[in-house]
């Protein structure tokens, strides 16, 4: 055993390294276990729950961009019921802690996703996906609108004693300003970012390459956008961050930590090689015992804390 | 499994077909006739995904594994840009395979372009059960049609048709196959290639009453089941994943809209 | 020659083919006339003009991402007289239609600009810049806002007679209330997208890879949202857009086309082939010839006027 | 110009450090000592930028130029894969290029680890013009020491020091430097290596009151002078671009922070 401290708190919940795995690219965990240690892992971030069964999109729902992938499943999942009855409990074998990630596509049913999860013992946080369009408010996502996400999150606290973390959408003007209200309506933690908004052609055929014509971008193409995310906002706010996009290698991990990023999850990454999650695990161990750390804290927002650290300009105009 | 294949051959067998032979042995010795192999491309990051490639043989004992593989596009163009000794980043065997426990001695296998590729280690196996095979095989022209010495080698009819009648029959398998099944006695049915080829085969199968299976495609996303990028309706409302539910599934189980 | 229609108008400039630079990627043109054949150019779009001159960000300016690479010059340039003296009637000599880029950081710079390029023949067209961060409204881009898009199109259309393309910030919420903002204020024309705001760590160094710390995003990762950026507000203005983001073959250029651009900008696909402009030009030509189209107008949009457009959902959750 | 260049030899030579030789007769012809080359490594899109690599070699005769690289990150490590017979993508000769038509006969080149790379083709160039030449040659140990036999070749004075002292004297090129400018004369001074060497050198040179170049680098965005990534602040206040006004600057021109 190393003597690195890797373990992180984010709310009551304390995991022993910072590795998660993205919503909707893992499973459940049971699917990855001929590649991946389950109990290896700090959490096991699970599928898009929803209230009832959903079907998804039209096909294609994934298709190939440079250094990313476009998908819109649809939260295709059998509802939150059949999840309790039939997944929670194989998955909870396993030990490791479980984060349910849970969608509505109106206000109130994150706080019914909340109060039907509470009385389960296996699952330790609750995670809510804010990408949805809010259908009583015109369809814009529920997550860019902070007045929207401060009711969301306060209505699914009520609702639990779990840990919540809210999961926000990287579509949006002023991520910090969303941040905040998730901060504000109580959230234990932030989890940033889910995919950002995205189309291509399928020029053969002369029309949009997914079915469901818009997609969400993930992969190593939108790093940048996710590190700039958590760098701005970690300086914001006071709670954890899980940090996500892109990350293919330790080293991207590493990145999200010296960013500001409390934890990290891999998403997109799992696909390119099932054991991605392993690696990123043993290789921000290795880095630390490397450099001479001994808490992972010590490099967690190193890259604004530290004394390397200049004044952010305008990228465009050096304003 | 991941595992490192090294290359033993990657020729150039027709019309943008090419076969390539790799060393593979722990999926050669888990793999059944209708699996595949999840291929990453390369160390970086573009291209990003793996490129799912049937199993075009098997051989357990020598450790071999063999992809047909016709080039569309980046990650098939890579692939065949490969040479002898280089090693490719293998995930699988993935998907469930064909099943060959049906009542009966004739099957007739139907492949429709590079369609035909998972073909050829059913016919083995196939064989090796001593049920008798019949392949119709249809394709774009002469040049398209490959690896037919296979067939003939392990004593199975074939029947060829192609679009412009460069060989075999002018026209679609669909001719040929509604004349078998309307003349002679078919047990089971196997079809791989184009969807639109996949929905006429399953509706002669399901006009004549005979059982089969067809093995499909779907864009893949992560090729274990994780994703649903692949996920396909079946006809009882349900949906299936191509990659770990498929890619074989029952005659008439998916719903074609 | 041939017979398809390749000519676009943009307000009063018809340009004989859709294909122009994109501003700060290709200088004044003068730098790469060993590559390429400037007069064979749709229209140069030069580096963006400030008022006065300005030395830019501090050095790393620019950093690769995985298919993108992030910068952050800071609008370097000689400031709008040096441009107007030494540099224009150089890149005129060539005639082909040049469009001046321009930013300020505050709106009356807009129309002082827009007057001093007024009394130049040699320029053909304005592009407004509205992507750097406003002083006077806090620090927010002025491309976030739309009541600050509309006044800087008004007052830049108020004191030139020449037709005003307004480049957008994609790092916005609802680029499409953004571009009718423009439109409202009178735009000739649209350009999206800019780059993306994005950050990378330097690991070794445990900082900010860049010295400004942010930067923009540009190159094929961003093609997706840049595509999606299109489709969605061609959809709902009537002016003209000048797609970009991500073009490095003729192939994503005809994506743009058909996602609803009139016409396309080369910024990073220069870095990689400096004669990428050619070939997009010529490809775009091939391609209309071989599909049996007679005038380029027959693919704008086609992805969406066409008998193959679906119906846009939510990729999340299928709402 | 972009030309593909074919690989005739692509040999590691020293730790981490290779050397490509390429038959590229239109950049061989053009290139002066000092210039470099973008290489671009994939048709795809990750690595996306093209890589500045200095002329190590020019042979215009023959059509070859070489280059001396640092295996230091993926752009670097696909350029030590390829192979013989490979083609590679070059864009160039860029930049300004070393000048040596300075006063006197002697010149001193001080190359600090793989900084030395464009240094043997000034030290060709000066030869020919018969000018004497002294290589100061700073590593960090003996392994990563190379090609000093093309010195050796041309009758130029070689210098060593390593950091570790595994090799010449233990130290930094500054030490043997200053005892040069103040026992004998020199007339000229060309540097290349890491930027905190080349501070010091330039310190060094405006102490004693000699004239000199320096070659420097920045992170390029396109080669080509559009970009202005490159962009450097000179003592004047006005920018130079590394790609095009340089990569070699006069000693004093450019102003650190
Ligand atoms: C289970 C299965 C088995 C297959 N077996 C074979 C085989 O044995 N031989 C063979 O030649 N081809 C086979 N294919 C098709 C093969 O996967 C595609 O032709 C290949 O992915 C195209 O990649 P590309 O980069 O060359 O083309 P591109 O068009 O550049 O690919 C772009 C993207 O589209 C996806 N894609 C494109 N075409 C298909 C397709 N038909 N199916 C799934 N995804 C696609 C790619 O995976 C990639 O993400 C199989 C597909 C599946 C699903
Ligand atoms: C004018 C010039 C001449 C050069 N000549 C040589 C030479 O002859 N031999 C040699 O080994 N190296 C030389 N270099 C440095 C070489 O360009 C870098 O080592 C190389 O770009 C690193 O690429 P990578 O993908 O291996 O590393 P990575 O670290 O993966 O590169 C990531 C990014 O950083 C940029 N980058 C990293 N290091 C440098 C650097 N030192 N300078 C500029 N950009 C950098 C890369 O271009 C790329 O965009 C030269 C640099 C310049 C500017
Ligand atoms: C196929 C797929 C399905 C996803 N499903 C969900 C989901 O159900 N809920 C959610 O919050 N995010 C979902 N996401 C977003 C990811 O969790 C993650 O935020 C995003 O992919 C960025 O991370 P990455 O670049 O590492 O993939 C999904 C992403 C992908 C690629
Ligand atoms: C080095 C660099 C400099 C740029 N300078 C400007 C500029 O001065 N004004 C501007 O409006 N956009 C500027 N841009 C943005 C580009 O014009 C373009 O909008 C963006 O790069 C996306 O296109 P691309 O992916 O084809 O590069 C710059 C981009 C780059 C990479
Ligand atoms: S491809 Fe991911 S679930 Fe089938
Ligand atoms: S690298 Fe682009 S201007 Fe120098």
């Amino acid at each position: 055993m190393s003597k690195v401290k890797t373990a992180v708190k984010i709310g009551t919940l304390t995991v022993k390294n910072p590795v998660t795995t993205a919503s909707g690219t893992f499973g459940s965990g049971l699917e990855m276990r001929e590649y991946v240690d389950l109990r290896k892992l700090g959490a096991i971030t699970v599928k898009g729950t929803t209230l009832k069964s959903r079907a998804g999109n039209p096909l294609p729902r994934c298709t190939e961009t440079p250094s990313g992938t476009l998908n819109s499943i649809g939260l295709e999942n059998p509802g939150v019921d059949v999840f309790v009855a039939d997944i929670l409990p194989q998955v909870a074998a396993y030990e490791t802690p479980i984060i349910v990630n849970i969608a509505g596509s109106e206000i109130p049913e994150y706080g019914r996703l909340a109060e039907i999860l509470e009385n389960e013992d296996a699952v330790s946080a609750l995670e809510a996906n804010v990408s949805c369009p809010n259908v009583k408010s015109g369809g814009m996502a529920l997550g860019t609108d902070p007045d929207l996400v401060y009711q969301v999150t306060k209505l699914v606290k009520e609702n639990t004693s779990k840990p919540v973390i809210v999961k926000l959408s990287p579509n949006v003007t002023d991520i910090v300003s969303i941040a905040k209200a998730a901060e504000e309506g109580g959230a234990d933690g932030l989890n940033l970012i889910n995919s950002v908004l995205g189309l291509a052609i399928d020029i053969e055929h002369k029309r949009p390459a997914l079915g469901n014509i818009v997609g969400g971008l993930s992969g190593p193409a939108i790093k940048p956008i996710a590190l700039r995310m958590v760098y701005q906002t970690a300086q914001a706010v006071t709670i954890p961050i899980i940090g996500l996009g892109g990350i293919v290698s330790w080293q991207d991990a590493i990145e999200f930590l010296m960013a500001g990023a409390t934890a990290v999850g891999i998403g997109t990454g799992n696909f390119l090689d099932p054991a991605t999650t392993m690696k990123v695990v043993d290789g921000i161990e290795k880095y630390l015992e490397d450099h001479g750390f001994s808490d992972i804290h010590e490099i967690i927002g190193i890259a604004w804390k530290g004394q390397n650290a200049g004044k952010e300009g305008c990228h465009v105009c050096s304003e | 499994m991941v595992e490192q294949g090294k290359i033993l051959i990657n020729e150039h067998v027709g019309k943008d077909i090419w076969r390539m032979e790799l060393k593979a042995p722990w999926i050669a010795q888990k793999a059944r006739p209708g699996q595949f192999v999840n291929v990453r491309l390369t160390e970086h990051t573009d291209p990003l995904l793996r490129r799912p490639i049937s199993l075009h043989g098997i051989d357990a004992d020598n450790g071999i594994i063999c992809f047909l593989y016709l080039v569309v596009g980046k990650g098939t163009k890579i692939m065949s840009e490969l040479e002898n000794g280089d090693s490719l980043d293998l995930l699988g065997p993935l998907g469930n395979g064909f099943s060959t426990a049906f009542q009966g001695k004739r099957a007739v296998l139907i492949g429709g372009g590079i369609g035909s590729a998972p073909l050829y280690p059913l016919m083995e196996m196939l064989k090796a059960q001593k049920k008798s095979v019949t392949l119709i095989y249809g394709a774009k022209d002469q040049d398209s049609i490959v690896c037919l010495d296979l067939y003939k080698e392990n004593q199975a009819e074939v029947i060829i048709t192609t679009e412009d009648g460069s060989a075999g029959e002018k026209g679609f398998v669909t001719a040929p196959f509604e004349a078998l099944l309307r003349n002679e006695s078919v047990n089971y049915v196997y079809a791989c290639g184009p969807s639109a080829m996949l929905r006429a085969v399953e509706e002669l199968t399901l006009k004549y009453g005979v059982d089969g299976e067809i093995s499909t495609e779907a864009n893949m996303g992560c090729g274990l089941g994780v994703c649903l990028s692949c996920s396909t309706p079946g006809r009882d409302g349900k949906n299936r994943k191509v990659c770990t539910d498929g890619p074989v599934f029952k005659m008439g189980e998916l719903a074609y809209e």
